[in-house]
């Protein structure tokens, strides 16, 4: 990047160009994109699509077309109030071009047609945050295309760190040749699809000796194309998304067009779409926390705005009236002209510019916009109050809520959690424009104005049922234990037991709903348990597979243990489903199930013995548990009956199990607590029998001090 | 260039082994022998001096603790330390080609040579404690800070006494990686494999537990344990207490009962001085806490983590701010772990440590040791914290079990400090890379990766003990008191 | 590279453009590039701002001098409200309009003050008679008579925004000098233009009119050759901001013995050239402070590469400056943690500050208050090295407002990893007067104590509460 | 001693007049400072003494200052104003064509005709300090601060009016002197309260209790002296101490017109004498010093007795002090001798 390099002219011969896709159709933030697009709504007070076009003039692009379809007009305006297009604005051209078609592929080829793309631009989304450099993916981009005319794109991403936010409703998986960052294969893998594998053509494997096969990438679609990408989507009519279609089949087939497409992956800077309500709740956080540094509210990026911030990231405008006993908590952004009355307490929360806060009002991780006026005593909690709203005395917003522009609570109205509350709906004509809804009491009070939305018949199909609408929802339905990912079978032996949404939640932590649950420990322990379990299940199924000494995975174990104070129940649960797994796994490969339990148990008799406490004492908890735990991991696995006698009979041979245990297990309710688990355990019984007729002993306790 | 190191280093050894700590007569011999061939291999094969520098450091170590230990029990000594001494010999002729492959960066061939200069000049350097006039146009003052320390970590399991039991080995190799840190956890592992030592051990015929033991079983183990990391004063305390209990064990004890007489030494030793001395310590701290307390802690000490936990679990009302900082980032575990457990945390570098003490009401710091002065002995960055806190009037509160405490006085954070690999330091291989390749040709650029530091005792208002609450001036009293117990 | 690539936005692209691009938007881009902290570091926006200033004076249409001070401190304003904790931006507007009132012999218009002082009654409730007496210490002529030149009425042009006090971290620091020697007498001064509006004695308002309206004849006259003036002065505020790393270094052996085992937070440009200095002729260790988070890359690269570039991201040009390890300098690079711990065997510690305020106190990198409270500790001198463009005449109301602070992500790790808990990146410390024991300038050594002088000899005092606010 | 012998040149009725017309003006107007009064007694009887030359009136000034300063227990605040009167009355001389009869007229005159504008300046003054001073106060902060001096007050009720800063007062108040009289500084307290903000009154043996929850001491000053120390109300030198400490910022606030050309080593080296420190042994009473220092004639020259009185004072030394709160802005303890260096030489 440094000048010297360069004349200031050849910015002009070939200036960088951009692409922001404002896609028009958008049903996730309804009721409150009726009227204004999504990249228009404020976020953390300021429109999104500010943030974007910063982010790209911060890159040096001096071209940006924006590409508007339904609220082109609106888009414009916007542009022009904000000074986006005067002739002092960083861009010496921005344009808005208004598209027709309803998908990122039509949008595409429209811009070939369009023909204003003559090098190589970036595409980005109306709705994109981020603080990430371009410099660098710009340059490689730029050095790979001398090289190589087919390297036509390279896509930025950015790693997430573990139970990262972003990464909720898709799991894309990009398989990248760490040597020269190309990727060679794409599969997106939302977390509701059963199926959680990739499967790769074997001719990659020979092509490439190493590949990463990442699911920690979070892809926020920013691409560095070359025009040859705009003649592709071209080519190929049917594509419709970027991803599922153009990247996934032109890596597929890349032995036909033989176009490369690199990544460009970033640790340490943010990136994220606001593509639905919890992100951009998460996002608005992370704005507030400065995650997205430079583009901090009291840095007063775009033109009039004059926040400050004081300690516990509280940004306030120059202009906002407190009474003397109302309280701002941490993480409060407060717009100018805003009031707010004597024992108000607004904690974590947006408020927009010119409202009217009354007295004793609580605003709890709310979004409040502009000019929305809050009557006295009322509570506000995790949900969004639009534009123009009021709200009455004694109102309470439960978690969820959605509020659009312009509607009015009459007083003492509880607005239920997840409702979203308009006062327009499109009409019924195709002529897309409004008309005002008929008030339901029920809802907004006698007095009040507008009613429950209910999206429009024609919107329906593109609803994604397993995309999540409020700012609160469940997210168990969509979680995935990362074990998941390597082998499905196992990870009910996670949820058999603990509902891995309740460890997920913690991971998810900072989002609005964790501030609702996390408070319990039981979460957080679970969340630690399920932690020490798919850590441990890891590290022991491949040193199973490695066939490491067992005294090494004892203490990995242990040291593993350290760090999570897990139970020792946890231990044996791991022990347990890796040994399992690992079983089974050699019996699908054609071992014989007697080999395989063999192979697998003997060698590591030690381990198993090393947490089991109880060979002197009278009650064998520890084998009963170690078994109900066999019992119940075999009894979702092929022919578990036939492994659980092998076991056990492995178990007690090696007086790892005694026959007390055995016994005592046998007579547990537990183990004939379900169906299955007593048909499962219906094999084992000669063997139960014929050791509990004689019940011959002896001693021998194997390293057993080793106990903690 | 690149020989500098090892020309200028044919004489320290024999003469820093004199006044090597607690050195007695067999070692420099032993010391001096080994490195005789050096001096002549080094000038026509750099790479081979690298290697061989590394074996001379390393039999000098060994030939040094052979000594350290000959005080520990009397005789027996001598033929304990001669085969540690050329075992290695062979062995590090290898070691010169293995290191790089263990170091944490996959490194390649290339780096072999001056990887195990670097090795080599760094453990030559530590043997010369004074700075010999000699020396002094070459190394400038601050080289001291090197000479003093070891830096050498066994990264692998090459050429290690056979005598190494398998659980200390694995024990070894999590120490030397940090999967295992932390002085309790450290100390409570090394004891748990001196167990497995014990059990798997059988007193040869004709000769007994007490005598037989120590130079022949447990030496070996404890010299691969310091040579993966040096041990804490902690694991000091405990490795002498338990020597004691061997020593004091009656030869007429059938040798059943004396290995269960140990492995019961053991246990209580962890269960008293540890685990018990934990909980109370815990119960005192938790008391200290209030609500609306806001406790700033440094890095990662177990027993803060568990008083925190505990005062949380009983429904106090915090906020913990974690101050972390390189090379370890121990604090990020910590900070964790309170957040899963529903506590509010803070976290920031310790370059911030002067916006966020000013909010802070209380300080709880762990300890690696307690000195006999009153000076506290932990995870460097500490003392910056206390004196911050000291600054502003906020009270200072050490946990520390006793079985930390140590007569031993120093000064400076420099004495006693163990010096950690400079790449811990530097974030990605190729800068390491660049880095190691820097310092070989220009000795006058360093990293200095310091594990430890000293914190005055005035900046300590209260250590929380299992023998209760006490002021820093009263360590000493408290040790007075261990000993008339121990004796 | 880049070389054919594009290039992100910075010092550099503004620069290059500052000639070709309309002077607006030149304007727009610099705020931007501010607030986008794509120019960062006092160095670096002091260039970029006087530059800019610098280019407004020369084609400015203004007919009047004091139209140029209006358009600067305008323009000036909004600079300072684009990165209000970077000082040396108001730094340099308020040098170059004190520069202005210099050659203007403007000083002592009393068109200017007789506004601000209407604007300060106004809307401030300061009104300070003694103000309107002070005479510029730029002012050549200090002729006795200024002091009697009244203002009969007080036409104000547009309001210059309000200093407002309630945010700002700042506040006006006394210029002790004659000005204020007077403001003792304020209290007793002739009434003329007093607010309480007493009838001017008459003969007295005679003489001071026609100073005044001569004042203003020869100023139309001669405006093209006092900008042409202004302009001159202005380049050599830009070769001060320039040299200052220079002319600071100059003394460096008269503070480095040989032997000396110094600490130096970080290795800024100035620290670099001073240490290098010193190393021509004396041989000492330095203990380099990493400076983790934000600084540690750069600090690295300057011990390895001599530039806080490293070279990849360099093309190639790299070795520009010398290296201390090639000047036989022991550099030793110590984490932050370790700053106590060694401590006890270093003989001076340098800081580097971001900018320094009138009492004495000074902005740094984060950590080094920390560095300067250890040194303190052990009693080690600490010095603190800074060009005079970046001594600021503000007083340091709120020490929390003066800090910058940074992205988390500077720590690892993203959002999501971190879950619940708070991450902070504060970038800037603020240090205490009494923990700096010496500070050099390119004037010399100065005592924390004295710096409220060379304030008063750098700075008009009418500049001072310049938009302060935003 | 006797009015006569008071003034070298026999007349002696303008000094009674001006002394009284002192002490009249001080207890006819609040908030008139001592130094104020001074000046504006000064003029008054500069008006009503026909003198003509400079020489004589500068003669004649010097005889009424020390009348003045004779006449009252402490005259250190008092005599600023004297001084700044004299200093300014040369100074300007000196500016013009020095001896020109008509420029001296023109001087008194102008003296004589705007007195009621220094005294407007005086309190203007105070305005302003209050009016910039108030920033010193931020959101969320606790202030504590000690004795009854007016421009603290009207610095904290300025702050008080702003609605964007939410601060809390902590008011050391010293027991009250004469019994059932109410401790000085209690109606700023009230003010305070009735303005809304919250305020703690302690005794001055809790500062050191209360210290650790205060953000910053604000005290007001009698006199600013050469040093850059400050005389002020008994009391305020171990709160500055305390604060030091604790290193909390510790800020004086003073009209310019109270630096005193004054330069104490320490406590004991005050131009006035206080019985402080008294030490008794039983059935010993101690004389009602202040009884005595109130009226004229038991005065003597020099050294005034002055007893622990609501007028003791003692000496905050400048290295206590972070800064000096004057109208012109916040001056560091090391700016002020330069201030006063220039007026005198």
């Amino acid at each position: 990047m440094p000048a010297h390099s360069q004349k200031p002219e050849d910015e002009h011969d070939d200036p960088l160009q951009a692409v922001i896709l404002t896609d028009c159709h958008e049903n996730r933030f309804m009721p409150l994109t009726m009227q204004t697009p999504r990249c228009l709504l404020n976020l953390a007070n300021i429109p999104l699509i500010d943030y974007t076009l910063h982010f790209l003039a911060s890159a040096g692009v001096e071209h940006v077309y924006i590409v508007t379809s339904h609220f082109h007009e609106e888009v414009e305006s916007h542009l022009e109030t904000a000074g986006w297009n005067n002739d002092n604005s960083h861009f010496s051209r921005i344009e808005c071009i208004r598209s027709q078609s309803e998908s990122v592929g039509g949008v595409m080829r429209d811009l070939d047609q369009y023909g204003v793309l003559k090098n190589d631009f970036v595409v980005v989304y109306g709705d994109l945050i981020s603080n990430l450099p371009l410099e660098e993916a710009l340059s490689a981009h730029k050095k790979r295309r001398e090289a190589d005319k087919d390297a036509i794109m390279t896509m930025v991403l950015r790693e997430s760190g573990t139970g990262s936010d972003s990464r909720r409703e898709k799991a894309p998986v990009f398989v990248i040749d760490p040597k020269n960052d190309r990727c060679v294969h794409y599969e997106d893998m939302s977390p509701d699809k059963k199926e959680h594998f990739v499967s790769l053509d074997p001719d990659l494997l020979h092509d490439h000796q190493d590949m990463d096969i990442r699911a920690d990438l979070i892809d926020c679609e920013v691409d560095i194309y070359t025009p040859d990408v705009l003649a592709l989507w071209t080519d190929n009519f049917d594509f419709q998304t970027a991803r599922q279609n153009f990247l996934y089949s032109v890596l597929k087939d890349y032995e036909l067009n033989g176009k490369k497409i690199f990544t460009h992956v970033t640790t340490d800077y943010y990136a994220a779409r606001a593509r639905n309500l919890r992100e951009y709740d998460t996002i608005s956080k992370a704005i507030i926390e400065r995650w997205v540094y430079p583009w901090t509210p009291d840095n007063n990026l775009c033109f009039g705005y004059n926040y400050q911030m004081t300690k516990g990231f509280r940004y306030k405008e120059l202009d906002v009236r407190l009474a003397r006993s109302c309280q701002i908590g941490p993480k409060t952004m407060i717009g100018n002209d805003t009031s707010a009355g004597e024992g108000t307490v607004i904690i974590g929360s947006v408020v927009g510019r010119r409202c009217i806060i009354g007295n004793n009002v609580t605003i709890e991780n709310a979004y409040i916009w502009d000019d929305t006026v809050i009557r006295d005593g009322s509570h506000i909690k995790q949900a969004i109050v639009a534009k123009g709203c009021t709200i009455g005395k004694k109102c309470i917003i439960e978690p969820g809520a959605l509020i659009a522009t312009g509607v009015q609570v009459a007083d003492n109205t509880t607005v239920k959690s997840s409702s979203r509350l308009t006062c327009i709906k499109r009409k019924r004509d195709d002529s897309g424009d409004f008309e005002p809804v008929t008030t339901d009491t029920k809802v907004v009070g006698v007095g009040g104005k507008g009613t429950e939305y209910s999206p429009d018949p024609d919107d329906e199909d593109e609803e994604d049922a397993s995309l999540p609408h409020g700012l609160v929802y469940n997210l168990s339905h969509l979680t995935f234990s990362t074990e998941s990912f390597s082998d499905p079978d196992d990870s009910f032996s996670d949820t058999s037991d603990i509902d891995p949404s309740q460890g997920r939640r913690n991971s998810t932590a900072g989002s609005i709903i964790s501030l609702a649950s996390d408070d319990d420990t039981s979460a957080s322990e679970r969340k630690s348990e399920i932690a020490f379990h798919n850590e441990a299940v890891a590290q022991l199924t491949d040193s199973l597979a490695k066939g490491d000494a067992s005294d090494n995975m004892q203490l990995e174990l242990t040291s593993l243990r350290m760090v999570t104070q897990a139970s020792e129940h946890a231990m044996r649960r791991a022990i347990v489903a890796s040994f399992m797994r690992h079983i089974s796994s050699l019996v699908s490969d054609g071992t014989s199930i007697a080999s395989a339990v063999t192979s697998t148990i003997k060698p590591h008799q030690a381990l198993l013995n090393r947490n089991i406490f109880d060979k002197e004492k009278a009650s064998k908890v520890d084998q009963v548990d170690l078994l109900l735990l066999l019992q119940s991991d075999l009894s979702k696995r092929l022919d578990g009956d036939a492994i659980l006698l092998r076991v056990t009979h492995e178990l007690v041979n090696l007086d790892v199990v005694e026959a007390e245990g055995i016994e005592q297990w046998w007579n547990d309710e537990r183990s004939v607590a379900s169906k299955e688990v007593t048909r499962l355990r219906e094999k084992t019984r000669q063997l139960v029998d014929y050791l509990l007729r004689d019940s011959s002993e002896d001693e021998d306790d194997e390293d057993e001090d080793e106990s903690d | 260039m690149a020989s500098q190191p090892t020309t200028s280093s044919e004489a320290p050894p024999s003469k820093s082994s004199e006044q090597s700590k607690s050195a007695e007569s067999s070692a420099p011999p032993a010391a001096s022998s080994s490195t005789a061939p050096v001096a002549t291999a080094t000038p026509e094969a750099p790479k081979l001096s690298g290697a061989e520098l590394k074996k001379r450091a390393k039999a000098e170590k060994q030939a040094k603790r052979a000594a350290a230990k000959a005080g520990g029990q009397g005789d027996g000594h001598p033929e304990a330390s001669q085969p540690k001494k050329d075992t290695p010999q062979k062995g590090s002729q290898k070691k010169g080609q293995q290191q790089p492959r263990q170091s944490a960066g996959a490194q390649q061939k290339g780096k072999q040579q001056s990887k195990g200069q670097e090795a080599g000049a760094v453990s030559q350097a530590k043997k010369e404690v004074d700075i010999p006039l000699r020396a002094a146009p070459k190394s400038t003052p601050d080289n001291r800070v090197f000479r003093q320390f070891s830096i050498y970590r066994r990264t692998s399991l090459e050429n290690i006494n056979k005598d190494v039991h398998p659980a200390v080995l694995a024990f070894g190799l999590q120490l030397s990686s940090y999967q295992i840190c932390g002085s309790t956890a450290r100390c409570i592992g090394m004891l748990k494999c001196f167990k497995s030592v014990i059990r798997d051990y059988t007193i040869p015929p004709d000769n007994t537990l007490a005598r037989h033991f120590i130079p022949h079983c447990l030496s070996a183990q404890v010299e691969y344990i310091k040579s993966a990391r040096p041990t804490s004063i902690g694991m000091g305390n405990a490795i002498r207490h338990l020597k004691d209990a061997i020593v004091k064990v009656d030869p007429e004890m059938p040798e059943a009962d004396a290995k269960a007489h140990l492995l019961e030494v053991i246990d209580t030793f962890i269960n008293e001085r540890i685990r018990a001395a934990d909980t109370v310590i815990v119960n005192a701290a938790v008391a200290k806490i209030k609500d609306g307390d806001i406790i700033l802690t440094y890095a990662n000490s177990s027993i803060i983590k568990k008083v925190l936990l505990a005062a949380h679990a009983r429904g106090k009302k915090f906020i913990t701010i974690v101050v972390d900082s390189k090379p370890l980032y121990e604090g990020k575990y910590l900070v964790q772990d309170l957040s899963n457990a529903g506590l509010e945390t803070e976290y920031v570098l310790v370059a911030a440590i002067a916006h966020v003490m000013p909010r802070a009401t209380k300080v709880l710091l762990g300890a690696h040791a307690m000195m006999a002065d009153g000076r506290l002995f932990s995870r460097i960055g500490t003392a910056v914290v206390g004196l911050a806190a000291h600054e502003r009037h906020i009270p200072c509160i050490v946990c520390c079990e006793s079985y930390k405490f140590t007569e031993r006085v120093y000064v400076d954070s420099y004495a006693g400090n163990e010096l950690a690999p400079s790449e811990e330091l530097l974030p990605h291989d190729s800068e390491r890379e660049a880095w190691r390749r820097e310092m070989e040709v220009k000795p006058q650029l360093q990293v200095l990766n310091l594990l430890y530091d000293l914190t005055p005792a005035e900046y300590v208002d209260m250590i929380v003990t299992e023998l209760g609450n006490l002021p820093p001036s009263s360590v000493p009293a408290i040790l007075r008191m261990l000993e008339g117990k121990a004796a | 590279m880049p070389g054919k690539g594009f290039r992100t936005p910075g010092l550099e692209s503004f620069v290059d453009n500052l000639d070709e691009f309309k002077l607006e938007r030149s304007t727009e881009v610099l705020i931007q590039l501010l607030a986008r902290r794509q120019i960062s570091g006092s160095k670096n926006c002091a260039i970029a701002v006087a530059g800019l200033l610098l280019r407004i004076v020369q084609d400015s249409p203004a007919n009047s001098v004091q139209d140029l001070l209006d358009q600067v401190s305008q323009i000036g304003q909004r600079l300072i409200a684009a990165q209000p904790r970077e000082l040396a931006v108001g730094n340099i507007v308020r040098r170059v309009l004190g520069l202005i009132r210099e050659v203007s012999g403007i000083g002592q218009d009393d068109e200017i003050r007789s506004e601000l002082s209407s604007m300060l009654d106004g809307q401030d409730g300061l009104n300070r008679p003694e103000m309107l007496h002070s005479i510029s210490t730029y002012s050549p002529l200090r002729h006795a008579a200024s002091e009697f030149t009244g203002a009969s009425t007080p036409e104000s042009p547009q309001p210059i925004k309000r200093p407002n006090f309630a945010q700002s971290g700042y506040s006006s620091f006394a210029m002790p000098s004659t000005k204020t020697a007077m403001n003792l007498f304020g209290l007793l001064a002739e009434p003329s233009y007093s607010p309480t509006g007493t009838p001017p004695i008459t003969n007295r308002e005679s003489p001071a009119l026609s100073t005044k309206n001569l004042n203003i004849i020869q100023e139309q006259a001669s405006i093209k050759e006092t900008i042409q003036e202004i302009g001159d002065g202005m380049r050599e505020l830009l070769d001060e901001v320039d040299l200052a790393a220079e002319q600071i270094s100059e003394s460096a052996t008269d503070y480095i013995n040989s032997n000396d085992m110094i600490m130096a937070q970080g290795l800024s440009d100035t620290t670099h050239k001073f240490l290098a200095e010193a190393a021509r002729k004396r041989k000492f260790t330095v203990f380099v402070v990493e400076g983790e988070p934000n600084e540690g890359q750069a600090t690295r690269n300057m011990i390895l590469y001599g530039s806080a570039k490293s070279p990849s991201d360099d093309d190639g040009q790299e070795g520009t400056t010398k290296r201390l390890v090639d000047l036989g300098v022991n550099v030793v690079l110590i984490p932050d943690s370790a700053i106590f711990a060694i401590m006890s065997t270093v003989t001076k510690v340098l800081l580097a500050p971001q900018a320094v305020l009138a009492n004495g106190g000074l902005v740094a990198n984060v950590g080094t208050s920390m560095i300067a409270a250890a040194a303190q500790a052990h009693k080690v001198p600490v010095l603190a090295l800074s060009g005079v463009y970046k001594l600021s005449p503000l007083y340091p109301l709120d020490t929390d407002e003066l800090r910058e602070i940074g992205s988390a992500s500077g720590l690892g790790g993203s959002v999501g990893s971190w879950g619940k808990v708070n991450v902070m990146n504060p970038m800037w410390d603020y240090v205490e007067p009494e923990k700096v024991n010496l500070y050099i300038t390119n004037l010399g050594g100065h005592a924390p104590s004295y710096l409220y002088r060379i304030v008063a000899d750098h700075y008009d005092k009418e500049d001072i509460n310049l938009g302060t606010d935003m | 001693m006797s009015l006569s012998d008071v003034s070298s040149n026999g007349n002696s009725y303008p000094q009674v007049l001006k002394v009284a017309t002192y002490h009249a003006l001080l207890s006819s107007d609040a908030d008139l400072t001592m130094p104020v009064a001074a000046i504006e007694s000064l003029v008054r009887a500069l008006a009503a003494h026909p003198t003509s030359t400079i020489s004589e009136t500068l003669e004649y000034l010097k005889s009424l200052v020390e009348t003045l300063t004779a006449s009252v227990p402490n005259p250190i605040s008092l005599s600023a104003g004297t001084d700044l009167f004299q200093r300014y009355l040369i100074s300007s001389l000196q500016t013009r064509q020095a001896g020109s009869s008509t420029d001296f007229d023109m001087l008194r005159r102008h003296l004589i005709n705007n007195a009621r504008l220094f005294v407007q300046r005086a309190k203007d003054s105070r305005n302003i300090i209050a009016g910039f001073g108030k920033n010193f106060v931020r959101d969320g902060c606790t202030v504590l601060t000690a004795g009854g001096s007016r421009v603290v007050g009207a610095l904290l009720k300025e702050s008080a009016s702003r609605s964007a800063v939410r601060f809390r007062v902590v008011y050391v108040l010293g027991q009250s002197e004469t019994p059932g009289a109410r401790p000085e500084g209690s109606d700023t307290v009230d003010a305070l309260r009735a303005q809304g903000v919250p305020v703690a009154t302690i005794g001055e043996g809790a500062v050191a209790y209360s210290l650790s929850q205060v953000d910053m001491v604000i005290v007001g000053a009698e006199g600013v002296v050469e040093n850059g120390g400050a005389i002020s109300r008994l009391g305020t030198y171990q709160i500055g101490l305390l604060a030091k400490a604790h290193s909390i910022p510790f800020y004086v606030v003073a009209e310019s017109h109270k630096f005193v050309r004054l330069f104490p080593l320490g406590q004991y080296d005050l131009p006035i004498e206080q019985q402080v420190v008294e030490f008794k042994v039983e059935n010993e009473k101690v004389v009602d010093e202040l009884a005595k220092t109130v009226d004229l004639t038991k005065s003597s020259r020099g050294k005034r007795k002055l007893s622990n009185g609501p007028h003791a004072v003692d000496f905050t030394p400048p290295d206590l002090i972070s800064g000096i709160i004057t109208e012109s802005g916040v001056l560091t303890p090391s700016a002020v001798s330069e201030e006063l260096i220039k007026i005198w030489f």
